[in-house]
């Protein structure tokens, strides 16, 4: 295998230094028939670096491919072929001219079969191919491949790249490629240190990575730049683990707050114990689910808004449940919140098993449009888009909330009739319908909860049990009735939960929080955040 | 000031919920055997003044001394319930699933402890004792009903029985007579001035006609101080407090 | 409002005394059909995973019967539902075999739902077959084990991994759901990977609880573990649920398969179904069936599966091969001793050979399990498998770990006359290690 | 003495009944077992046998919680946590009677300890192959979990919801606890595989008929318990702990250790319930502390009428029946009868089955009690104007206009 690799970057740099002369187009078809031919994964990488070696730019379509899984072999004449799936049939093309050939059914084709490795060997030989490439991002990419995959041979295409590379941070991440190759070449040790403190300013994990590798194979000076360049780098990602932790404890809490601050509302404000909650989140995560499937039969283009449109459907799906289990259960239960909670209990296994009957038993996917995927890097601190989002969307949904109760007539309303009922009905508040609509509100939050989560948990019949514990122990130790004890209790769970992780493991972390909690409400039997004072000891 | 001969002594008392001072320097002394009336508006602190009394609220200054030498402020309600105050809240509290008998009998004074309750026997002086009181606050011919079904007014004369059944030394009784008909109140105003005879009492009631008939030193509230204290004559015709209570 | 109260508490001890009269009613013993039991969870948390294994068993059991049944009778299958409750595992299984009186039952899905029929299996003796992988460590005269033991998933993944087409992995992170299965199979693995060499700082062994949600921190612990300029690899045994958030937070974090490769032995077509692939491309898993395995088998297989369950995305997966491998050894067996006796089923079984899925023929062996084929597959952009590694020959299941100190002097073998589960080569005696 | 009162009383008479019947079901039941032939009608199979005697397992349960929640007004959502702990205890004698019966042939490590790789016995598993030390842990660790716990939250006053969810909290913690592998108690298989009990084997009919009959006698003895316990001084003043709290501390009760007592006898209750419970149905696992489990138990002392002695025991083996005939008849829709019941019971029948024949037989006591309900309005659909709204939803089914349980969490 890496005997492989040393032939074909050899190969590479040999073409590299030849400058693009290209090989003929009957060259390059020969040496891809030879794909039809090749057994085993380790002959189809010989193929790959032949191909690579020819350092023609028309290669990189169908190496791309092959990456992909799209390279195909008619059976009929072992001709090969990039294959776009097309339903039942593929759509053939020609390798090097793009141009279309006649569709095949998938019996009359044999994939050409890749794994990691194969993946690996192709993506650095692209690497090199495509240093030169027009679009930064690509440029980028390739130097990132190479400054993982670094190799004597890279110096050369590198110097060539670097000497023509107009974007600054390119170059700074081409010349970093660059010293990691010149790192296990046989340069002498004065351009090795120079590389170690090249590298050693990345200070990544990718940086610690290589300087390893390179203290383990090297000695005298050399090693000992690169071990105190590690100790330096080390230091600074200590304190990068902390920012990390807070901000894992952050995005905890965030889907902490998300799942609870529903429940602030039905429990927190009205009293009532409303277990199928969780529910209430599973169906927003279902009507995401549903709404990507109309997307995806209907209208493909629109999949990055799938989650904008499934978020008032969410609410208005979950809100309608809500109204309906208050209207049909809750309301002839106010005043006993026990026995609220043992009703909503039933009314959660009821749309669990509906829903299992509905959907099925198995978890449904939905998938992350382009905006929620991915992470991108703030100093050594990755965050991932998800993670953020829904941060975001977590603190939006509580300003919207608050905003709601505190400055709307219906939240004066709805305060009202929480303080005093009868002086609110007096005052011609219909105190039955801003029951069922506050409930309705508080099941809605819990919908569009389940859109956020349906992009980080299982969308299946069991995805609310999983967060109602964890949400009435927020809302409990936040301080019941308060919004900001909601949201002050989710990320301080969060965060200490995230902290305690790393030393106690997930098991014990969650257990000694669940502890600390059992503790505090002795503490302060009213939460965080409690109302204190005579009227609410009466 | 000499503490020995009073039953009850509040002294430089302040509390406060969230910022809001419901006590505010409060000093009130009630002498051993004496009964006495507050009155004041709502909000005035009389309920938590009980409330520091009884020990359910934790003053945040002051001194708070039961019968000359105990400091209230160190001692839970049970405690002092069994040092010898009684509480009467403004909502009648009774054990509605309790029949009237049972409910004397769980406030008759005795051992407070679970074994002896889980062991317990009727013995014959507490029966005489539960007829006493039941003669007294007449209700004997439906000791074997469930006090949920009693009126309003029978429920708090029930709830004075249970405290004369404790036995205590001081009794506070918060709005004995609300919603109670005329003739009830009083029939209650008799009966608390009889309980008087051998027990210090503190009454909060806002209605002057029953006060007038307890007749005895009143002391006025406001905004968690003393605003005025003398003979009813003697407060109703203080300015200030006809001030308070009639609104500027 | 107090008479419709009456009419209520009417009919609800009218439907009570209803409900305990069916209750007691006996079972009609019906003689003309021969009864399996299917044992799987129709709600609760394992539903998930369980329905499909149902419903597989109802697909074969209805194409046995248009078969023309078994022994001049037709099959009939009885189906309840422990609701993922261990005790009730037990007590429905009892149901099945002392009231429904069944032949044989195929169910339960984790070790701990096994563990708690066993006793009901061997007390009143009948049959179960198990279609899941496990962690080995056991063989029951009543039990046939239809999944892969350790030595069937396992240690060929590892194989793979470590060779030159699998990256030439050196360094370890085993990464599990905190139970039997991870433990003993990371036990097995760590043990396995010291012989061969491996450091032990170079092993890192975590475990998070079930239905876990939160991996960002064991994602960047990965990710940092994997910075020390080794080729790193993980061995995931993590449990069902745990599945969609932990790859959806790889995904995230951008470990890609050609950097760090993930090694699923719990993850099949079905758990993938509920996510999107396209991040994940590449990651793998090790199992002894995939839905993508091109035989004239599995074609017809995956065909009769989307008729029966009116559903072409419907996948099949692992444990569905081990039903049709499992029942189908049943019928031959049953055919073989001529009754459904199982005292005389159980001894039928041992040698009996059916073709598997995967183009070969799959043997019971006298441990009580059965020989099968190893696939490494390749997660694809559509949730399919993509084999990239599959061993010569058959794997025989081997149900006492080489690599644990206390299992590897034991062997099984239920023919007669050893009728051993667990005897010691070392001591000669039936009945473990003995002294410690 | 208690006694003499227990025959003489009239209105106990269906206490007496119950401990008769119980009685005799423990003798009749094995009989039928073990002396009649299969062949004959009165026979009664051995999975019957197991099964009813799970149920009284359960039926035990449900009183222990009853007399927290139906007399105290303590709804603890965490007493499975209480049945799995004494069940544990079961479960660890008998995986020590195991001996050198175990797969591996280790005579003192369980199996589960040999395959991972433990070289000695945990010090917590010292003890547990004397039965007698076994059945102290079964009274006292429940018992003393359940002492420390209540004494924190009762001393600090949390009531009503608060209590209901801390519970919670604390049986998934366990839950999560008896899940790691790393504190020697099975993990998530648990304990299983058991062989002897006392010597006898766990698999045999008659020892099935034993710890049946076992089961029966300890419920008639529990119900006795908790009825002389209920009638006495202390159960009055557990009443009214549950109706008027505060009333009772300032009649200088110690309102905190009425409920203590209670909530620690109702765990060595439900740790007793688990210990029978475990070797009937041969495994005991993390499982059982779900919080999903407590809080069914909960319903099926609401089915059967929470505040009774009897409701319980009818609710637990009314709905446990009911479960084994649906996920065998029904499987897919058991679930939805289970919810529908959960919701039924507590719109329809608040008092339960017990509450609503009483009521029904007008039977004096719940006529009195009755009487002011129903002045308050009967209608469920629409409350009263005349009173506030959210506690006005009394219904004929309420016991009184007070509400039982501890204040709302507002």
């Amino acid at each position: 295998m890496n005997l492989l690799r040393a032939i074909g970057l050899t190969l590479l740099f040999l073409l590299a230094t030849l400058s693009s002369s290209g090989a003929g187009e009957a060259d390059l078809r020969g040496i891809i028939a030879n794909f039809a031919t090749a057994k085993g994964f380790s002959e189809t990488g010989t193929v790959v670096h032949d191909l690579a070696a020819t350092g023609d730019p028309a290669v990189e379509w169908p190496l791309a491919a092959l990456a992909d899984g799209n390279l195909y072999i008619r059976k009929a004449d072992s001709l090969v072929f990039v294959g776009k799936e097309a339903g039942d049939s593929v759509e053939l093309f020609d390798p090097l001219s793009g141009e279309k050939s006649a569709d095949a059914a998938k019996d009359d084709i044999t994939k050409i079969k890749v794994n990691n490795t194969l993946r690996r060997v192709i993506r650095d030989a692209l690497g090199t191919l495509t240093l030169g490439a027009k679009d930064p991002a690509v440029r980028i990419a390739a130097a990132d491949t190479m400054f993982k995959t670094p190799d004597a041979a890279n110096i050369g295409p590198l110097d060539t790249a670097i000497a023509s590379e107009s974007v600054a941070s390119v170059k700074a991440l081409l010349e970093q490629a660059r010293a990691a190759s010149v790192l296990v070449s046989d340069r002498p040790d004065a351009d090795k240190l120079a590389a170690i403190a090249l590298i050693g300013a990345r200070s990544d994990r990718n940086a610690v990575s290589m300087l390893t590798s390179v203290e383990a194979n090297a000695s005298g000076a050399v090693q000992e730049a690169a071990t105190a360049a590690i100790a330096n780098i080390n230091s600074t990602l200590a304190f990068w683990d902390a920012g990390q932790n807070i901000w894992y404890g952050i995005s905890l809490g965030s889907v902490l707050l998300l799942a609870a601050i529903g429940l602030a509302i039905t429990f927190g404000v009205m009293g009532v114990i409303n277990m199928a909650h969780g529910e209430m989140v599973m169906l927003g995560a279902y009507t995401t689910f549903v709404v990507q499937q109309v997307i995806r039969t209907s209208f493909p283009g629109l999949f990055d808004w799938s989650l904008v449109i499934a978020l008032p459907l969410a609410f208005l799906v979950a809100a309608l449940v809500g109204l309906a289990i208050e209207r049909g259960v809750i309301r002839f239960l106010y005043g006993r919140p026990l026995e609220t909670l043992l009703a909503t209990w039933g009314v959660s296994l009821i749309l669990q098993q509906a829903v299992r009957s509905i959907f099925g038993p198995t978890n449904q996917e939905v998938g992350n449009p382009s905006w929620m995927s991915g992470s991108f890097n703030v100093g050594q601190l990755a965050i991932t888009w998800n993670r953020l989002w829904i941060l975001v969307f977590a603190l939006t949904v509580f300003a919207v909330l608050l905003y709601v109760m505190k400055r709307t007539p219906w939240g004066l309303q709805m305060r009202a009739v929480t303080a005093n009922r009868r002086m609110a009905a007096s005052m011609g508040i219909r105190t039955p319908w801003v029951d069922a609509l506050t409930f309705a509100l508080g099941s809605g939050i819990a919908g569009i909860a389940g859109v956020a989560l349906s992009q980080i948990d299982n969308v299946s019949p069991n995805l609310g049990r999983g967060y109602i514990i964890d949400s009435f122990m927020v809302v409990v130790f936040g301080g019941v009735g308060n919004l900001w004890g909601t949201l002050v209790g989710a990320f301080s769970l969060g965060i200490v939960n995230k902290f305690l992780e790393p030393y106690a493991g997930a098991v014990l972390g969650k257990i000694v929080v669940l502890v600390l909690i059992i503790l505090f409400i002795q503490k302060r039997p009213r939460g965080l955040f409690a109302l204190k004072g005579r009227a609410v000891e009466a | 000031m000499n503490k020995s001969h009073t039953i009850l002594y509040l002294d430089g008392v302040s509390v406060s919920f969230d910022g809001f001072r419901a006590i505010n320097n409060l000093s009130l002394v009630l002498d051993k055997g004496e009964m006495r009336a507050i009155i004041g508006p709502n909000g005035a602190g009389k309920t938590t003044m009980m409330d520091i009394v009884t020990g359910k609220t934790r003053p945040d200054e002051g001194e708070v001394f039961f019968d000359g030498q105990i400091d209230l402020t160190r001692h839970d309600e049970a405690e002092i319930a069994m040092m010898g105050i009684g509480r009467k809240f403004q909502k009648p509290t009774v054990f509605e699933n309790h029949t009237i008998e049972e409910n004397l009998m769980l406030a008759l004074k005795g051992p407070r402890s679970i074994f002896p309750a889980l062991l317990h026997r009727r013995s014959t002086a507490e029966a005489r004792q539960i007829d006493d009181i039941l003669g007294i606050i007449r209700l004997g011919d439906k000791r074997d009903q469930l006090a949920a079904n009693l009126s309003h007014g029978q429920k708090q004369w029930l709830e004075i029985g249970m405290l004369l059944a404790q036995d205590p030394k001081l009794l506070l009784v918060d709005e004995p007579v609300a919603g109670m008909t005329d003739a009830e109140t009083e029939e209650t105003a008799r009966l608390l001035k009889e309980i008087a005879r051998d027990h210090s009492v503190i009454v909060v009631e806002h209605d002057m006609h029953f006060v007038r008939e307890l007749g005895v030193k009143v002391t006025c509230l406001h905004e968690g101080s003393v605003l005025s204290e003398g003979t009813l004559d003697f407060v109703s015709a203080d300015e200030r407090v006809v001030e308070v209570y009639l609104g500027r | 409002m107090r008479g419709n109260f009456s009419t209520i508490t009417k009919m609800f001890s009218a439907s009570v005394v209803a409900a305990g009269l069916l209750m007691s009613a006996p079972a009609r013993a019906a003689d003309d059909t021969i009864k399996v039991g299917i044992l799987h969870s129709l709600s609760g948390t394992m539903a998930i995973s369980e329905t499909t294994l149902k419903d597989a068993m109802l697909m074969l059991i209805d194409e046995q019967n248009a078969k023309g049944g078994l022994l001049g009778k037709k099959l009939e299958a009885v189906v309840v539902d422990p609701a993922s409750n261990w005790p009730l595992f037990a007590e429905k299984a009892r149901e099945l075999i002392s009231k429904d009186k069944v032949a044989a039952v195929f169910g339960c899905w984790t070790s701990v739902s096994r563990k708690s029929v066993l006793p009901v299996f061997s007390e009143l003796d009948n049959i179960l077959f198990y279609p899941v992988q496990y962690e080995g460590e056991e063989s029951e005269r009543n039990v046939f084990y239809t999944g892969a033991a350790p030595n069937q998933q396992a240690i060929p993944a590892v194989d793979y991994l470590m060779s030159e087409d699998g990256g030439s992995v050196k360094r370890w992170v085993l990464e599990g759901t905190d139970y039997v299965y991870p433990r003993t199979t990371n036990k097995i693995l760590e043990a396995y990977l010291k012989a061969k060499g491996v450091a032990a700082e170079d092993i890192m062994v975590n475990y998070t609880p079930f239905g876990f949600s939160d991996w960002q921190t064991e994602v960047s612990a990965i990710k940092k573990f994997g910075s020390a300029g080794k080729k790193t690899a993980v061995v995931s045994t993590v449990n069902g649920d745990a599945n969609v958030p932990f790859y959806k937070e790889l995904g995230n974090q951008g470990i890609k398969a050609e950097d760090i490769p993930v090694m699923a032995f719990s993850v099949g077509e079905e758990e993938l179904a509920g996510l999107d692939t396209a991040p994940l491309v590449g990651h793998l898993a090790a199992w002894n069936y995939f839905e993508s395995v091109d035989t004239p088998e599995n074609k017809k297989f995956i065909a009769d599966w989307h008729k029966f369950i009116k559903n072409d995305k419907r996948t099949t997966n692992d444990p569905m091969e081990a039903h049709y491998i499992g029942f189908n050894m049943w019928v031959k067996a049953v055919e073989k001793a001529g009754t459904t006796d199982p005292d005389k089923v159980i001894d039928a079984m041992i040698g009996v050979s059916v073709p598997n899925l995967t183009g070969g023929y799959s043997t019971m062996m006298p441990n009580h399990h059965i020989t099968k084929p190893v696939l490494i597959g390749e997660i694809q952009a559509d949730g399919q498998f993509e084999t990239v590694s599959r061993t010569p020959g058959l794997v025989m299941g081997d149900e006492w770990s080489d690599y644990l100190p206390d299992s590897k002097d034991l062997i099984s073998d239920w023919r007669a006359p050893l009728s051993c589960g667990n005897f010691n080569v070392a001591t000669g005696k039936c009945g473990g290690k003995g002294t410690n | 003495m208690i006694t003499g009162r227990f025959f003489a009383a009239g209105a106990d008479r269906r206490i007496a009944i119950t401990i008769l019947i119980l009685l005799a079901v423990a003798v009749i039941v094995p009989l039928l077992n073990l002396a009649v032939s299969p062949t004959r009608a009165f026979y009664v199979p051995s999975y019957i046998v197991a099964l009813t005697g799970k149920y009284l397992c359960y039926a035990l349960l449900a009183l222990a919680l009853d007399l927290v929640w139906g007399y105290c007004g303590i709804l603890s959502l965490g007493h499975g946590a209480f049945f799995a702990l004494g069940g544990y205890a079961m479960g660890m004698y008998l995986m020590r009677q195991i001996g050198a019966r175990g797969v591996y042939g280790n005579p003192i490590l369980p199996d589960f300890m040999v395959f991972l790789n433990y070289k000695e016995l945990p010090w917590f598993w010292y003890g547990f192959d004397h039965f007698w030390f076994a059945g102290l842990m079964v009274l006292t660790v429940p018992g003393l979990l359940a002492f420390v716990f209540g004494w924190f939250a009762f001393r600090s006053r949390v009531t009503g919801v608060y209590l209901s969810i801390i519970t919670q909290a604390m049986t998934y913690a366990l839950l999560l606890a008896f899940f790691r592998n790393d504190m020697g108690f099975g993990g998530n298989n648990g304990l299983t595989d058991f062989k002897d009990i006392l010597g006898f084997n766990v698999q045999a009919d008659a020892t099935r008929s034993a710890l049946f009959a076992a089961s029966a006698v300890t419920l008639a003895l529990a119900v006795f318990v908790t009825w002389a316990t209920v009638g006495s001084k202390y159960g009055k003043l557990l009443m009214a702990v549950r109706d008027a709290e505060s009333r009772t501390r300032f009649l200088g009760w110690r309102a905190e250790n009425v409920k203590l007592f209670a909530f620690t006898v109702s765990a060595v209750m439900a740790g007793i319930a688990g210990a029978l419970y475990v070797p009937q149905v041969g495994i005991i696992n993390p499982g059982e502390f779900e919080p999903s489990n407590s809080i069914e138990v909960v319903i099926w002392a609401a089915v059967g009428g929470r505040g009774t002695i009897v409701g319980p025991i009818i609710g637990a083996l009314l709905v446990n029946a009911g479960k084994s005939w649906f996920t065998g008849v029904l499987p897919e829709f058991w679930l939805f009868a289970l919810g529908g019941l959960f919701v039924a019971v507590t719109l329809l029948l608040p008092k339960g089955i017990v509450g609503m024949w009483d009521s029904w037989r007008g039977n004096a006591k719940a006529l009195r009690a009755a009487s002011l309900a129903e002045e308050a309005g009967t209608d469920p659909v629409a409350p009263p104007p005349q009173k506030i709204v959210r506690s006005a939803a009394t219904k004929p089914g309420d016991w009184s206009s007070s509400s039982p349980e501890p204040q709302p969490a507002e």
